[in-house]
């Protein structure tokens, strides 16, 4: 795990500020997120990444606008994180008719393509081979634009993942590949269905590639990471696997308790929240107090209003269903 | 007797046949500490160990070829696919090997496998995790698909696909998992092929799979109080399928109407509708009519979920203007 | 004017687009300076370069996923799937990602992409090399599904896949590859969801696709000899579906048969004849008949296949039987 | 790639005749099924491996009667080498009665139960979790036998591969892949599309494996290596991945001239030529020139034989045609 450390200046200060803003934000989000679940507000299913904002948070600010990001079900952060309103997801979430997707993909598909959202994929493995294609149509066009597909560690077994990761280096495609190693799939440790102990930078030799870890709890060391990795897509140097060591505080979807998780784990993980450690490294760096506040009752107001305004949509109807499964905006598969 | 939940009932199932046999044998993702996603599996890495029942890692085409393999060599595997959306990333295994290899290599081959799966709608969980798969499984020559709609019959069909020694899919409406029944002691053990008539009526024949079963039955009261008395079928068993029961009792009433969850094209619906076209047409007093989920995604929003899936109004709306056309 | 084979065809209607529009790109394996295993694709990489038309790694779901990226970001790439048997190994990518992220994005992304793929049997490949999977695409909502026959259509209907802003599996019947044709010259451009009568008739109508066309034509001229005159309709298109043809040829002559190479449960033949039996069930003056393959996996000796797939005599005698019965 | 030279002793001798026997077996079936698809006897596709036929024998020859074999399309030495008489294997490429599966099967889908041969698979990379399988089965009864997947390079890239080698890893199953890098996948060069040298030995890191390389036209190196790798498995420790470096001498199927491949790299391998190289070796060894002579000559009269006697078998009727879809002997679906 390395992160260089270099003294700050005013702009490192701003740019971590923003760092920490969009880190808070997306945690407050998903705290809501929970209370919705509960209240019986979130009908489906919805999967939270609360301590692991700083994944999010560090690659979106190292992407470039017309940068593509590929997510999994458990994307809400990655959604918010380029940008996308909280109103639209909170009403996704909710099956509303302001929804991002009008209540037709729900939380496990959030997709904004207008902010290089490209998808949310419920389906383990498979954005990795779409996120490649994505790359391919950059390279094709020499727009310099890079895809990034988040995946998590129990995900590195799948059969999609070895096929994306050969073909990526084989074409040199602009394309990160971001394990989020979070030590746990559903309710069974990776590393007891793994044959190696990092289960994706240990097997980054197997495509040419670096292997490279990273703390993913630590923003800051995330932003680094990936930054070179951009840099390396954008200079035709092909792709990058950067894995990220981290820990989810909660279970893994809807009201999982996350029981199955040694006490101990997740209280050595809970001193390693992401959110209070950079919160504690900003005012060092001398960012005031009041300032951290300001920032964090914006957000709170923000969260309050979104989940206003997303209660305020309404329910979809037969038009939505029938709708857009077809270019041309239908759903007719005979005359 | 003690009443039982659906998701119950498949353990019971599995644990009696474990019980009984020790080439039977369990692997799948979560399956054993954590007892399933849908809690399906409680119980049983307790009562048969970790060696009989066994976590996998995400690797859907690795679980299934090792049950393939194994079944090929001498045990009875069981092996569970979280959802049948994600029978798409092992497909091969189940469409090319399994079905296949008996019959290419001229009978060398037994295959004597369970694949168990979670399917279709009604969670709110989108299009990805919803799907109803019956189809998929039904149109590939050397597979028995199997659907139970209660609990009692989960728990006889599960001993029977267990037992049976071709492979069966075994797909369980996750929209029935918390459905209740009372369940008797004791062994429970069903045939596969076997559709069974749930109510007999003399003006239409409603016929059912899985989820849709329940709602058939309601709609079956509802018209009832309207003067139409209808027939229903629970169909039960794809493959095989109980062709006799169902050609009956469609000649019985005249009129056909399939309840299907599976999107519209080419659904197993279409397949009864065609064979009782073919071979019954004469006793046929007006169009064969499927009342299936459109042909689209399914969409993740409640209200969206619910106006897709075949419901008891829309079964009952169609069945009457059908019958008053 | 030129004739032409149906492979010579395939080239060729890849080439008038990729000359008209930088965007299409292709992509598979050995579909570059090996011009595919059919020689489907010879000339295309010579005229086009190693960027437009690039080899794959044998990594079908990284083939797919990598056209499905490249549709979503503004290309729109043709795939070649060498058999169509192999979709199995990516079925993931094509009915749960491809076919459902416009609908699950509401309408956020257009997937303007052809994946092409050698169909169906008569090659003696054996079960694993010679299915029929037109169904396994039909079935699933977001596909369009297109099947030529013949040469001249094979231009046309690519061109109109090519240009076509949905996901289209495009099947060409291995059996037909080396059929030939005159074909005009210059551009051709066909329309997806248009069935074509080929031959008017009074007694029956015969409903085929593919490689079951041109023996349904045969057997048509065989039946005519025996006074029993048929409408052949060319399918050419699953979905989008021409049932105002279907349905028009059917209701003239009051008898349907589908003749069809899949396997027999839930081919497409079972929805036509279930959208007959719904629709026009009072122009009908006779049982629907499915002539298909039997539910088994294809086998591999040239004698068992032969027997399998619909011959030109299962046809005549099959319709004969049911036209005098 | 190592072998370990050690002095042959009597035995050895006896054990080394029979493998140049196994391998000139094989290849003079080959070449007699080529001749046989020219006569147009053979009616579907089939796939030589002239050229790589110290792989099969040599691993053969390691292997227990009760131990598996999966092989691919390319599987008529893998067949035959464990023991499977030729007459049904003629017989099965040329669709009669007499097949080892009666004509079902066909070239690409031999199998014998009887000879532990347990089916040749045409779909790239599934028999890999399908042996997986089988030797979980050996495993959970005990038996040590131990399960051999025979691939090729091309077959690297493809998902199956990399959940089998993880899923055996981990399970530690008495598993051996085998690879059979001949370069080139039908008509492309595997190192073209792969991201590694060696595909399957670059990769064995990744699932916590030696890496292991032998000379795949040596039958007393591939003997000696595959020899260890049993071992291992039958000792529980678990699997093994093998990297042949090899060469067809024809083309991929059927009658593939095998043009795209370059003069001299073809003329390389012939100089390799596991044959003449094995024949040199024993006559160095002290066998006689008589001995080898009477056994080609044996084996040569067998082919002529089993030729004959697979022509003369029957062409199957509808019986076999609905025969064993199902456990009870037939194909019926309904009632
Ligand atoms: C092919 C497939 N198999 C199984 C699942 C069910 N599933 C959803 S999330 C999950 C665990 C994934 O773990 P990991 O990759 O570590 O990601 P995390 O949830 O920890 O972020 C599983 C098994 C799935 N969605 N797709
Ligand atoms: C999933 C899948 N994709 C493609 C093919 C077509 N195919 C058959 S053999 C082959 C080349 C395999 O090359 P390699 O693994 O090196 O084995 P070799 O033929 O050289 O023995 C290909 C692409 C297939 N059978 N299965
Ligand atoms: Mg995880
Ligand atoms: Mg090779």
């Amino acid at each position: 795990m390395s992160s260089t450390k270099v003294a700050p200046t005013s702009s490192d200060l701003a740019h971590k500020v923003a760092l920490y803003r969009s880190q808070y934000a997306l945690r407050q989000f998903e705290k809501r997120a929970y209370d919705l679940f509960l209240e019986g507000l979130v009908k489906g299913t919805s999967h939270l990444s609360i301590g692991q904002e700083a994944i999010a948070a560090g690659v979106a600010a190292a992407m470039r606008s017309d940068d593509w990001t590929f997510a999994t079900y458990r994307g809400h952060a990655h959604t918010l994180a380029r940008g996308v309103p909280m109103t639209p997801v909170f009403a996704e979430l909710m099956g509303r008719t302001n929804g991002l997707m009008a209540g037709k993909g729900g939380s496990m598909h959030l997709t904004s393509v207008e902010h290089g959202v490209m998808g949310s994929y419920a389906v383990i493995g498979a954005h990795l081979p779409i996120a490649c294609g994505a790359a391919w149509s950059a390279q094709y066009r020499g727009t310099e634009q890079v895809a990034v597909a988040f995946f998590g560690d129990g995900s590195t077994n799948i059969g999609a993942f070895h096929e994306a990761l050969n073909f990526a280096a084989v074409w040199k495609l602009p394309v990160i590949f971001f394990c989020e190693n979070n030590l746990w799939m559903e309710y069974t440790r990776t590393s007891e269905v793994t044959a190696v102990a990092n289960p994706a930078a240990d097997r980054a030799s197997a495509y040419g590639l670096e292997s490279i870890i990273v703390d993913g709890n630590d923003a800051d060391a995330v932003f680094e990471v990936t930054s070179a990795a951009f840099a390396r897509a954008r200079a035709g140097e092909g792709p990058s696997m950067i894995e990220a060591k981290t820990y989810r505080h909660g279970g893994h979807s809807r009201a999982d308790p996350g029981k199955y998780r040694p006490d101990e784990e997740l209280a050595e993980w809970m001193t390693k929240d992401p959110i209070p450690l950079y919160r504690t490294r900003l005012l060092e760096a001398g960012v005031s107090e009041d300032e951290l506040v300001l920032i964090e009752n914006e957000v709170d107001a923000e969260v309050d209003l979104a989940t206003d305004e997303a209660k305020a949509g309404g329910v979809p109807g037969e038009d939505l269903l029938l709708k857009d499964v077809w270019a041309d905006g239908g759903a007719s598969w005979r005359n | 007797m003690a009443e039982l939940t659906f998701r119950e009932s498949i353990a019971r199932g599995i644990a009696q046949e474990m019980r009984r046999d020790e080439s039977v044998v369990f692997l799948g993702e979560d399956i054993g500490a954590a007892g399933g996603v849908f809690k399906g599996t409680v119980g049983l890495i307790e009562e048969f160990g970790g060696v009989r029942v066994r976590d996998t890692p995400i690797s859907e085409q690795a679980i299934l070829g090792a049950a393939m393999g194994a079944a090929m060599t001498g045990l009875r595997p069981i092996a569970e696919i979280m959802f049948s959306d994600f029978f798409a990333v092992c497909w091969d295994i189940v469409a090319n090997e399994i079905a296949k290899s008996r019959y290419m290599t001229n009978g060398q081959m037994t295959f004597p496998l369970v694949i168990r799966s979670g399917n279709g709608g009604g969670l709110r969980f989108g299009a990805q995790h919803s799907q109803s798969v019956e189809n998929w499984a039904m149109m590939v020559p050397g597979l028995k698909v199997v659907v139970p709609s209660n609990a009692v019959d989960v728990i006889g069909l599960m001993a029977a696909s267990i037992r049976d020694n071709d492979p069966v899919i075994f797909l369980e409406a996750k929209a029935l998992y918390s459905s209740k029944m009372d369940v008797p002691d004791g062994e429970i053990v069903d045939t596969l092929g076997t559709a069974k008539v749930l109510r007999e009526g003399s003006n239409a024949t409603l016929v059912a799979l899985g989820a849709m079963v329940p709602r058939a039955l309601e709609a079956a009261t509802e018209l009832a109080a309207s003067g139409i008395d209808c027939t229903v079928v629970d169909v039960r068993s794809l493959v095989p399928l109980d062709t006799a029961t169902i050609l009956r009792e469609v000649s019985a009433t005249g009129r056909l109407f399939t309840v299907e969850e599976n999107p519209r094209l080419c659904g197993w619906g279409a397949e009864v509708a065609s064979i009782v076209a073919d071979e019954i047409f004469y006793d046929l007093d007006g169009p064969i009519v499927r009342i299936t989920t459109p042909h689209i995604p399914l969409p993740a929003a409640d209200a969206l979920e619910d106006m897709a899936i075949p419901s008891v109004e829309r079964i009952v709306t169609t069945v009457h203007k059908s019958m008053n056309s």
